[in-house]
């Protein structure tokens, strides 16, 4: 049987899965600055109020609290929110209903009640925004009990995990890359495609090093992996595309045949992502590894303005080749 | 004696419920306080003082309405019907505790009765609230919430986003601002420098009260209103309930900081005994009821206490049990 | 024509150099809008519109006294007496911008002019004028500080927080709220129900005006009295400049959300055309230096764009440097 | 030369340094919620409003984004304030001025400021604080380029960092455990006494297994080791002390002596320092490892109230010991 697929950008993924979830459950709705008439910063909720009406689509007023507030709350009490906060960055002035309501409300209460909100967040580099506007904050999540923390890399898997996570019933936090965005993908039609949390994807095969990637890094890691095929360097491309949960079992294993690990992510390195991969790896899979760990990420710095000096920061293929080399 | 205005909407049992409702709250923390040194925790806030606010504020909604509450919360929990046993095991720490021990004093909660929980962070419950208005709203349950906060919560940001918020949707929310003088050991004058919290309505287009909150009546009567027009889409109302605590911040506090004079001055206006004298003064009870009403209300908490030390130390192996609800999937690909 | 009252503080030099500001704010921004796609980033706020608020507010304070601006902060950058070319050469990411190519548009800033800089947070200004007009306060320094923001920031929490905490240590801080009608495409009066924001310096105790944020000299008295009250000591004010901004929320918006209409209606009042025909009533200057300074005005852009496409881009050898002042000791024990 | 020393808790520490910086330095001042008559939560601050008045201590409404845009917004023009966050769960009301403001100014404002202020933050657990009044957040700050995280376990080093962060010309965020607060230590009273960031300091020396522990975890892993050595078992307990400056010599200098590393933190393990740890010497100093490294975290679950759930998840001594014989 042949999926019936249509190609789209990222962020169209996502708008086609949130208006299939909306048509689907009318617990759905969406809040957000600028996500109506507008249709969000990105564009990704053009054309939901029209069709869904403005108390299914509500502009808020720039007040992020408030709205994760009417997300979370509402959730409490078994609506189905969906809220944007309009650049990661700006996670920093509402972190408190994310952080100590909405992740903790299940366990503090005793488990009376869970939380079924999902958070959408666009996140990275890539449109000159500076130090306030490309931000990745992904790891500080992950170190959120109670949260789930998704991060797609591609249309097809933001759409079936944005599926995933309206309707999962605990909060998601759910990362948008700004680069995947506009990047173009085969995305099922089918309305009940989704994805399942805590499954990694694995793009390339191959038995010499084990690149594990996320975000705009992904599509990076697969460029540099084709480019090693040329010389003979058969890379695996892992990627995540859920944080928490996070697939071990798949970097555990593709570890075990390569015996080396290049871990590749966007976040400023200390404490990012990559750590905790490397950290898992350490400790769990230490005994197949042949070499040392390498991580890439941004270096602790805050993001420039300036392009050439943002594109100096950032990991990219070349330099994704560059330390697999180093691995082999 | 001479007879008063009682409202005509409550019964006679109704007025009694109240007394009993403030009584009971009242003896509760008395108990709590007493066995600070087996609870143990420094982070207990007691309601002592200010029982007329969610008793009065309460009884002015339905039992399938909302509230949410603050880190001093066991009044709000009483008073919306929750369990003073489920409560009290709380506190302990216990299993049988309404959050099985996981919550504590700061966190009780009780769903089933649409208590939405204590809260340790000051200033989180109205953006709570915010949603729980709006499902009301979308799903046209006619249901209302009441958010309680206090002076010191008045001047989170948070609130100001709620406010703003609630007004400009016409949500059905009642912004309850517990004045009790005090956050922690900072005035309310030094906090801030208009006289009447309520006035701050104005600035989001919306109507503010400032009302004596050890009146149990007058806090009844002005929240029944406000939710009447809120639960016919007028939207929202700030009512400010000047009250004081009698006790320290928490249980262990040494409360240094509040002159005695300034104490005894607001003992004299216990919201209790104030409304003891009004209910006998109209003839709806008397000492003999007032007597039994008494030993009933300990005997409960003496009950409750027994039921509690009963309950067993929550099972350490269930301590990663209710992160969440649907499991983790972790399977490879 | 007839003469109207100008105010007699000002020289006519000084009133013919805040003509001059206002149009080098404006064809500054023409200048940029135009080089959009040289710039690139979608990010980039023009303050066409609003002019007045920023000249008349700066004129109202010391070259020594302090702002905080916003994301759209240009205006302020120039009003308060920045270099063209290094704000310039700042926009179009290059090393000799004020920021060494950092910061970029919404970053700009001149610490040499107490302009500490614009701001991609809304509402993150008001916050950091706090620190600012205490540390003057501290020291004895007589300063004040402006604190610029827009309507869509008066709903975040952190001004509300910001405004109480002004109140009452009476700070030398003047809130300079730029009501442009829009929170990027949201209209204010859908953000609040309220029609004048200054009516929420009440809640604060705080004195509030509503002016008309077109007309530059309004802006400078109003802002002029409030400094005044202000360095004596008196505390903060809330000054609600009414305006329109006559592009799109950025140089890239195509501003499909607003009516043109309702931006022709506010293209008929243009702060610089309004205040050029009443210099000219006045007799302070006439058509012969109007030509002069707008030939002058495009000759400085003029010159800032080439001295700016002369600059070159950051060396990425220097990305890594200034991000701490003292450097990171990294020695072992 | 002896050091003149006294014996006093970890807050007394704190409060001394604090003490002796504002008479060095008219510019240093203090901010926070309840910390002038009352003293603050914890005591800290107390007797020090009624030594240096209350325009240098000074009360705050309960606004924290207020209190750190005092704090960070005079330290760009030039003062040295020290800010109290009650309790490091708080800090996700704040957030912003801390990682959007105090950690970017200096980078994205071209190098033209500093910004020189001390955020102090109590964390940790035993207090029966619950998921809200409990939690370890140091972590996420390390994530953010342009601050220092300093985190002592201890009253000698809170009096020394406490000094330096004060001196620092840079955002400094100064976590308070709240165990080491009630410890008492031997204390310098010499008034020129710092401890320089960036140095670890070793408790023990040992062969055997390097164990990295910070804040209260110290104290746990110094008693594992004493009770290991009567097992011939030999640790070295190494304390970073600063974690932003980190001393990765230290770290990566015993573990090539010892060749097997335990990292113990009290923060929830993904994302955590001890995962930045493990990154760390899995990149630089795989080769040194004769055996996987061994994480001790709190799980990945908010914090329960009920003293005995909250002992069943805190890493101590005992599991400590077993950890480190499972290396051996
Ligand atoms: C965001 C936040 N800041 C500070 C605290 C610490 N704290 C707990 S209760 C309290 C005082 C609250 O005062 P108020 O809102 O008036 O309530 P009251 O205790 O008087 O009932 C403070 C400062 C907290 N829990 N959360
Ligand atoms: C905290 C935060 N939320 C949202 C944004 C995105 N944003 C940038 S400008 C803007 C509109 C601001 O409106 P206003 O304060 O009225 O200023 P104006 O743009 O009209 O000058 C928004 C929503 C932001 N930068 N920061
Ligand atoms: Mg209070
Ligand atoms: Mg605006």
């Amino acid at each position: 049987m042949t999926e019936e697929t249509k190609t789209m950008r990222g962020l169209e993924a996502i708008r086609l899965a949130i208006e299939e979830e909306m048509e689907r459950d009318d617990s759905v709705f969406l809040i957000g600055e600028d996500i109506g008439r507008f249709g969000g910063a990105f564009f990704v909720t053009e054309g939901l109020l029209d069709k869904f009406g403005s108390e299914r689509v509500r502009d808020t007023p720039i007040s992020e609290n408030a709205i994760l507030g009417c997300a979370v709350g509402a959730a409490m009490v078994g609506m189905r929110p969906i809220a944007e906060i309009m650049f990661a960055d700006f996670l920093t002035v509402c972190m408190e209903m994310i952080v100590n309501q909405a992740a903790k409300a299940r366990y503090m209460y005793g488990g009376q009640i869970s939380v079924p909100v999902t958070i959408r967040v666009p996140f990275g580099t890539g449109i000159m925004g500076a130090a306030q506007h490309s931000q990745s904050f992904e790891s500080w999540f992950m170190h959120v009990p109670g949260l789930k923390v998704v991060l797609p890399s591609n249309a097809r898997d933001f759409k079936g995990l944005m599926k995933t996570a309206v309707r999962d019933n605990d909060p998601v936090i759910f990362f948008e890359n700004k680069r995947a965005y506009y990047q173009t993908g085969e995305v099922p039609l089918d309305k009940n495609f989704t994805i399942p949390f805590g499954q990694a994807r694995k793009f390339t095969e191959g038995d010499d090093v084990t690149i594990v990637a996320t975000g705009a890094m992904v599509l990076e890691s697969i460029n540099a992996a084709r480019k090693l095929e040329a010389e003979n360097i058969h890379c695996e491309v892992i990627d995540p595309r859920t944080l928490v949960p996070l697939d071990k079992d798949s970097i555990l294993n593709s570890v075990e045949k390569t015996g080396r690990l290049l871990i590749v992510d966007e976040g400023c390195k200390t404490c990012s992502v990559s750590a905790e991969i490397a950290a898992i790896v350490a400790e769990e899979g230490f005994h197949f590894l042949k070499k040392r760990i390498i991580r890439l990420n941004t270096p602790n710095v805050p993001i420039p303005y300036s392009p050439n000096l943002e594109k100096a920061i950032i990991p990219n293929a070349k330099l994704i080749q560059e330390n697999v080399k180093k691995l082999t | 004696m001479k007879k008063d205005e009682l409202p005509k909407d409550l019964s006679s049992d109704e007025l009694i419920n109240l007394y009993k409702k403030m009584l009971l709250i009242r003896e509760f923390e008395q108990r709590i306080t007493k066995d600070t040194g087996k609870i143990k925790s420094p982070l207990v806030h007691a309601y002592t003082g200010e029982e007329a606010i969610a008793v009065g504020a309460c009884a002015a909604i339905n039992e399938d309405d909302y509230i949410t509450s603050t880190h001093r919360g066991h009044g709000h929990f009483i008073a919306k019907g929750g369990d003073i046993n489920s409560l009290m095991a709380e506190i302990y720490g216990k299993e049988g505790g309404i959050c099985k021990g996981r919550g504590g004093s700061m966190h009780v909660a009780d769903f089933s009765k649409n208590m939405l929980g204590a809260n340790g962070i000051v200033g989180a419950g109205p953006p709570l609230a915010l949603g729980v208005a709006l499902a009301s709203k979308m799903r046209n349950e006619g249901k209302v919430v009441l958010t309680f906060f206090g002076d010191g919560a008045a001047n989170q940001g948070m609130l100001h986003e709620s406010m703003n918020l609630a007004a400009i949707w016409k949500l059905p929310i009642i912004f309850v601002l517990e004045n009790n003088k005090y956050g922690w050991s900072t005035p309310v004058d030094y906090a801030t420098v208009i006289k009447d919290l309520s006035l701050r309505a104005q600035g989001y287009g919306m109507k503010g009260f400032t009302i004596d909150g050890n009146d149990v009546i007058e806090v009844y009567k002005t929240i029944k209103e406000a939710v009447d027009i809120a639960r016919k889409g007028g939207g929202p109302t700030l009512i400010e309930c000047k009250t004081y605590r009698w006790q320290g911040q928490t249980t262990m506090d040494a409360d240094k900081y509040r002159l005695t004079e300034e104490k005894e001055e607001w003992k004299r206006k216990c919201p209790i005994e104030k409304f003891k004298i009004r209910l006998i003064k109209n003839e709806v009870f008397d000492r003999a009821i007032i007597q039994k009403i008494g030993e009933d209300t300990l005997e409960q908490i003496d009950q409750s206490v027994k039921i509690t030390k009963k309950s067993p130390k929550p099972d350490i192996n269930t301590v990663l049990d209710d992160i969440y609800k649907n499991p983790m999937n972790l399977g490879g690909n």
